[in-house]
């Protein structure tokens, strides 16, 4: 597999199969705090592989990833905040 | 705003390079922002009404979501090799690859056409609850958002036919790029939040 | 070019964040409008409450109340006047303002308004207690 | 002075102060007439006082506009202008149209004035802000025309910079959306709906396009910094004023009988219009402190900082202290408006055209600054003015503050003169900041009078 040496075709596969997966649990009708701690953290995972592979912040200047993952990290905070309000 | 602190030009060592341009950067962060608090404003209204949103929850097309999905991903992969291309002087495969991400962009947009038509043709409008509220302003923005990317493709396609990219300077290209991945980026929070999570 | 910043490019986002922004509020302005039917008792409006709210400008009541929250702080808001004292009481009030004003106190000027303008006056403001503002104010006092 | 026709700016600065002079001094009458209510009643019933007030403040902001916009445009445009004389023409056209104007609001009662100047013809008048008589709006356009005819021009026939092209697009927009206040339907949602076309898309909109040129104008000539580094921060900051000012107007349309959705939309958008101001600050700040000169002229740098910090303060934090939905339905029309209004405007263009007329005014009389003395003397005033406004925000929100608790919050609401009583104490510390902001004014106005030893220009 040596298309898969490219990072970015790397993470594009992951990406499709993070979807079916995030897919594939709204289809099974799951619910409450196991499947929305999965599905955010497999949101997560995709918005990190977007930011660093697609968006080639990996190398960059360390302030611009941390503004962009700090991002992703503060969105997926108050999302589970809130859901975690809602499930109390 | 700490990324206004790096204004303006600042040499950065070659090993650690930002792609594109600095503006679009700090535009890319304002935007992000927003829907930051867009996000948030979604999860917090939710926490206050979740019978409402868990019921209409199920009445949105999941699988159109997942559809657009795959169709930004790919976009979003396409432009990314077009990048490679332009960084290893394939120019022939620069706009090959940004004509086919803006192809996955047309194709987001004409699933969406269909989910919309099906919802306003419902008689569902901003005003019929605060699910249906936050569906249609979170969607309608982003839509809005994919659209203005693939205008700025379609602006990127122009400048790649006439081979404006190359491994010396590919910073338009890079631009445009980054803003694309950014709507990718953003509907892969939405996807799950909105369609998905209960 | 690395960390650069262009001024073309900033201009760009500048044109093409306005225009963005732009259409996408003319968007919710074009749905406000199609909602607008529902909420503002359009169908009410009587040439009578047209002639109550020309009244309303031409006094420039604006200039010390308040209309839905909107206009000068020094006098009651009167959106919701209706309510609070009635029509008749409404009408009362503003007949009985002395010309010269209560010593020491906020006074209201003597319009000396024929009856007909001050059932239009009541009219405009019974209208606009009728319109679905989102149940403001929070209370009868406004 | 570079070029001749910058010359013409001095008549519309001049006037510009006086105007100023004219709404603080009903200001004064307006904050006595809060706690002695008859003050001056009837010959001048508050809501003549507070028309003239807003109405004077509206037309000297558009004098120190078009008076820095003639001083600033043949500099960038490196060229003369195209009619220093039509400039001239309708700098007396507005000044009589605006007197005549005040003469009417204070001559006959409001209705009379109405009647007198044909409101029947076309019913735009008693609409907050946009009082005047049919003839001075049309004459508002006419002006506005001949003055956008005249920048134009100048700027086509010469240099092209983006400070000229961001001023030249908020003038425009400026006239543009004016023209909403010719729209007065029956329909009272749809008049409030449009009214803020015009007030919110000026104030949070094209106006700080305006804002933006000037700022960016002063700050190349006084610190020297790069003119390529400062407009990119230009094209910055305006383009966050506009992503976020735009729908930032929704934050009007929560309580009016707009669809419920704006309070979101409101809230989110205009929860972060601070940060256009803020960063705006950042800029005055950072191009200061990377100046490559020093310039003669202190004082116009400290309305620079002032304007920055002073407009994230008043229209950055004090509107986002009641821009959320949830906190506006119980603030919405009281006092903490009027504190917001107060500061906000103060800082953002009242001081924006403070710091044209320091920066140009000096030169226009033919010195590159004005004399230490004179310039101390400035500097003074600028304190005691901005203090004063601090301090009048600060007694407003404080009377807002309570006004919402006894008359909206509290579990048995007291009428609105009720709870206004209870506050008068915050209402005579306001006055007497309003006192405190006159004495600021006057001693500005005298250090255009104060002499010593002037810097050649």
């Amino acid at each position: 597999m040596d298309m898969l040496k490219n990072p970015a075709h790397r993470a594009w596969l992951v990406l499709m199969i993070a979807t079916v997966i995030t897919w594939y649990l709204g289809e099974v009708g799951a619910a409450g705090t196991t499947a929305i701690v999965a599905m955010l953290l497999i949101a997560f995972v995709k918005g990190r592989l977007v930011i660093l592979d697609f968006m080639e912040l990996r190398e960059a200047p360390r302030m611009w990833r941390i503004l962009l993952e700090g991002w992703l990290i503060l969105v997926s905070s108050l999302i589970l905040l809130a859901y975690w309000i809602s499930l109390k | 705003m700490s990324n206004t602190t790096s204004l303006p030009t600042s040499e950065a060592p070659a090993a650690r390079r930002l792609p594109g341009d600095l503006a679009i950067w700090v535009f890319i962060l304002s935007e992000m922002l927003v829907f930051a608090v867009f996000f948030a404003a979604y999860a917090f209204a939710r926490a206050k009404n979740v019978e409402l949103f868990n019921e209409y929850q199920q009445t949105v097309n999941r699988d159109l979501g997942a559809l657009n999905t795959f169709l930004l991903i790919t976009g979003s992969w396409f432009v990314v090799r077009a990048v490679q291309a332009a960084h290893r002087d394939d120019l022939p495969a620069v706009p090959r690859n940004i004509l086919l991400g803006f192809l996955c962009g047309g194709g987001f947009v004409v699933v969406k056409i269909i989910e919309y038509a099906a919802k306003f043709g419902a008689g569902i409008t901003l005003s019929t609850n605060t699910f249906y509220m936050f569906y249609i302003s979170l969607t309608f923005f982003h839509f809005m958002h994919v659209i203005l990317g693939m205008v700025i493709l379609a602006v990127i396609w122009v400048q790649a036919r006439k081979g404006a990219y190359t491994s010396r300077d590919a910073h338009g290209l890079e631009s445009g790029a980054a803003y694309w991945h950014m709507v990718d980026l953003l509907w892969i929070i939405l996807f799950p939040l909105v369609y998905v999570m209960r | 070019m690395s960390g650069a910043f262009t001024k073309s490019m900033a201009r760009n986002i500048f044109y093409g964040g306005t225009v963005f922004f732009f259409l996408l509020f003319l968007a919710l302005s074009f749905d406000t409008h199609s909602q607008l039917p529902k909420r503002d008792m359009r169908q009410n409006i009587t040439p009578q409450v047209a002639e109550g709210k020309k009244l309303w400008e031409v006094n420039n009541c604006i200039g010390c109340h308040t209309l839905m929250g909107e206009g000068a702080y020094f006098a009651p808001e009167l959106g919701n006047v209706v309510v609070r004292y009635g029509e008749e009481g409404t009408k009362a009030f503003i007949q009985a303002r002395p010309k010269e004003g209560i010593p020491g106190r906020r006074s209201m000027p003597q319009f000396n308004f024929t009856d007909e303008q001050l059932d239009a006056i009541v009219a405009f403001l019974k209208h606009v207690n009728s319109i679905n503002d989102a149940n403001w104010p929070p209370n009868s006092q406004g | 002075m570079q070029y001749k026709s910058q010359a013409v700016a001095k008549p519309y600065f001049i006037a510009a102060i006086g105007l100023f002079v004219g709404q603080i001094l009903f200001g004064l009458i307006l904050g006595l007439q809060y706690v002695l209510g008859d003050f001056l009643f009837p010959a001048i019933p508050f809501n003549v006082a507070r028309m003239v007030h807003t109405n004077l403040l509206i037309v000297w902001l558009l004098f120190g506009f078009m008076g820095g916009a003639y001083y600033m445009i043949p500099e960038e445009s490196e060229t003369e202008l195209f009619s220093p004389k039509l400039a001239l023409a309708m700098f007396w056209i507005f000044l009589v149209a605006g007197a005549l104007t005040i003469v009417g609001y204070l001559a006959v009662p409001y209705a009379t004035l109405a009647e007198l100047t044909g409101n029947s013809l076309l019913e735009t008048m008693g609409r907050e802000f946009l009082e005047q008589p049919l003839p001075t709006k049309l004459g508002i356009v006419v002006v506005a025309l001949a003055f956008l005819f005249n920048i134009t021009l100048t700027v086509l026939k010469g240099k092209k910079t983006s400070i000229s092209i961001v001023l030249l697009l908020g003038l425009w927009g400026l006239a543009v959306f004016f023209l909403f206040s010719f729209y007065n339907p029956v329909n009272v949602v749809l008049d409030k709906f449009f009214w803020w076309w015009t007030v919110h898309l000026w104030v949070e909109g094209v106006w700080e396009l305006i804002l933006g040129s000037f700022l960016a104008f002063v700050l190349i000539k006084t610190t020297g910094v790069d003119r390529e580094v400062i407009e990119k921060w230009l094209y910055v900051i305006v383009t966050l004023t506009l992503i976020t000012g735009i729908i930032g107007t929704g934050h009007h349309y929560f309580w009016i009988g707009t669809p419920e959705y704006w309070q979101w939309w409101g809230s989110i958008f205009s929860a972060l219009e601070p940060i256009p101001f803020f960063a705006m600050t950042v800029f005055a700040f950072n191009m200061v402190n990377r100046r490559r000169r020093e310039h003669p002229n202190k004082a116009a740098v400290l309305w620079a900082l002032g304007t920055g910090v002073m407009s994230f303060l008043g229209a950055g934090v004090w509107g986002f202290l009641h821009t959320l939905a949830p906190v506006n339905y119980y603030t919405h029309g009281t006092q903490i408006t009027a504190a917001h209004g107060h500061m906000a405007f103060y800082g953002a263009y009242a001081m924006v055209n403070l710091m044209m007329i320091s920066y140009a005014m000096p030169i226009l009389r033919g010195r590159a600054a004005n004399s230490n003395k004179s310039q101390v003397l400035e500097m003074w005033s600028f304190w005691l003015m901005t203090v004063a406004i601090v301090f009048i925000t600060l007694f407003l929100t404080a009377a807002g503050i309570l006004q919402v608790w006894l008359q909206r919050v509290s579990d048995a609401p007291l009428p609105f003169m009720v709870a206004q009583d209870k506050i008068a104490l915050f209402y005579w510390m306001r006055e007497w900041a309003g006192v405190a902001f006159l004495v600021g004014l006057i001693v500005y106005i005298a250090s255009f009078f104060v002499g010593g030893e002037e810097k050649q220009a």
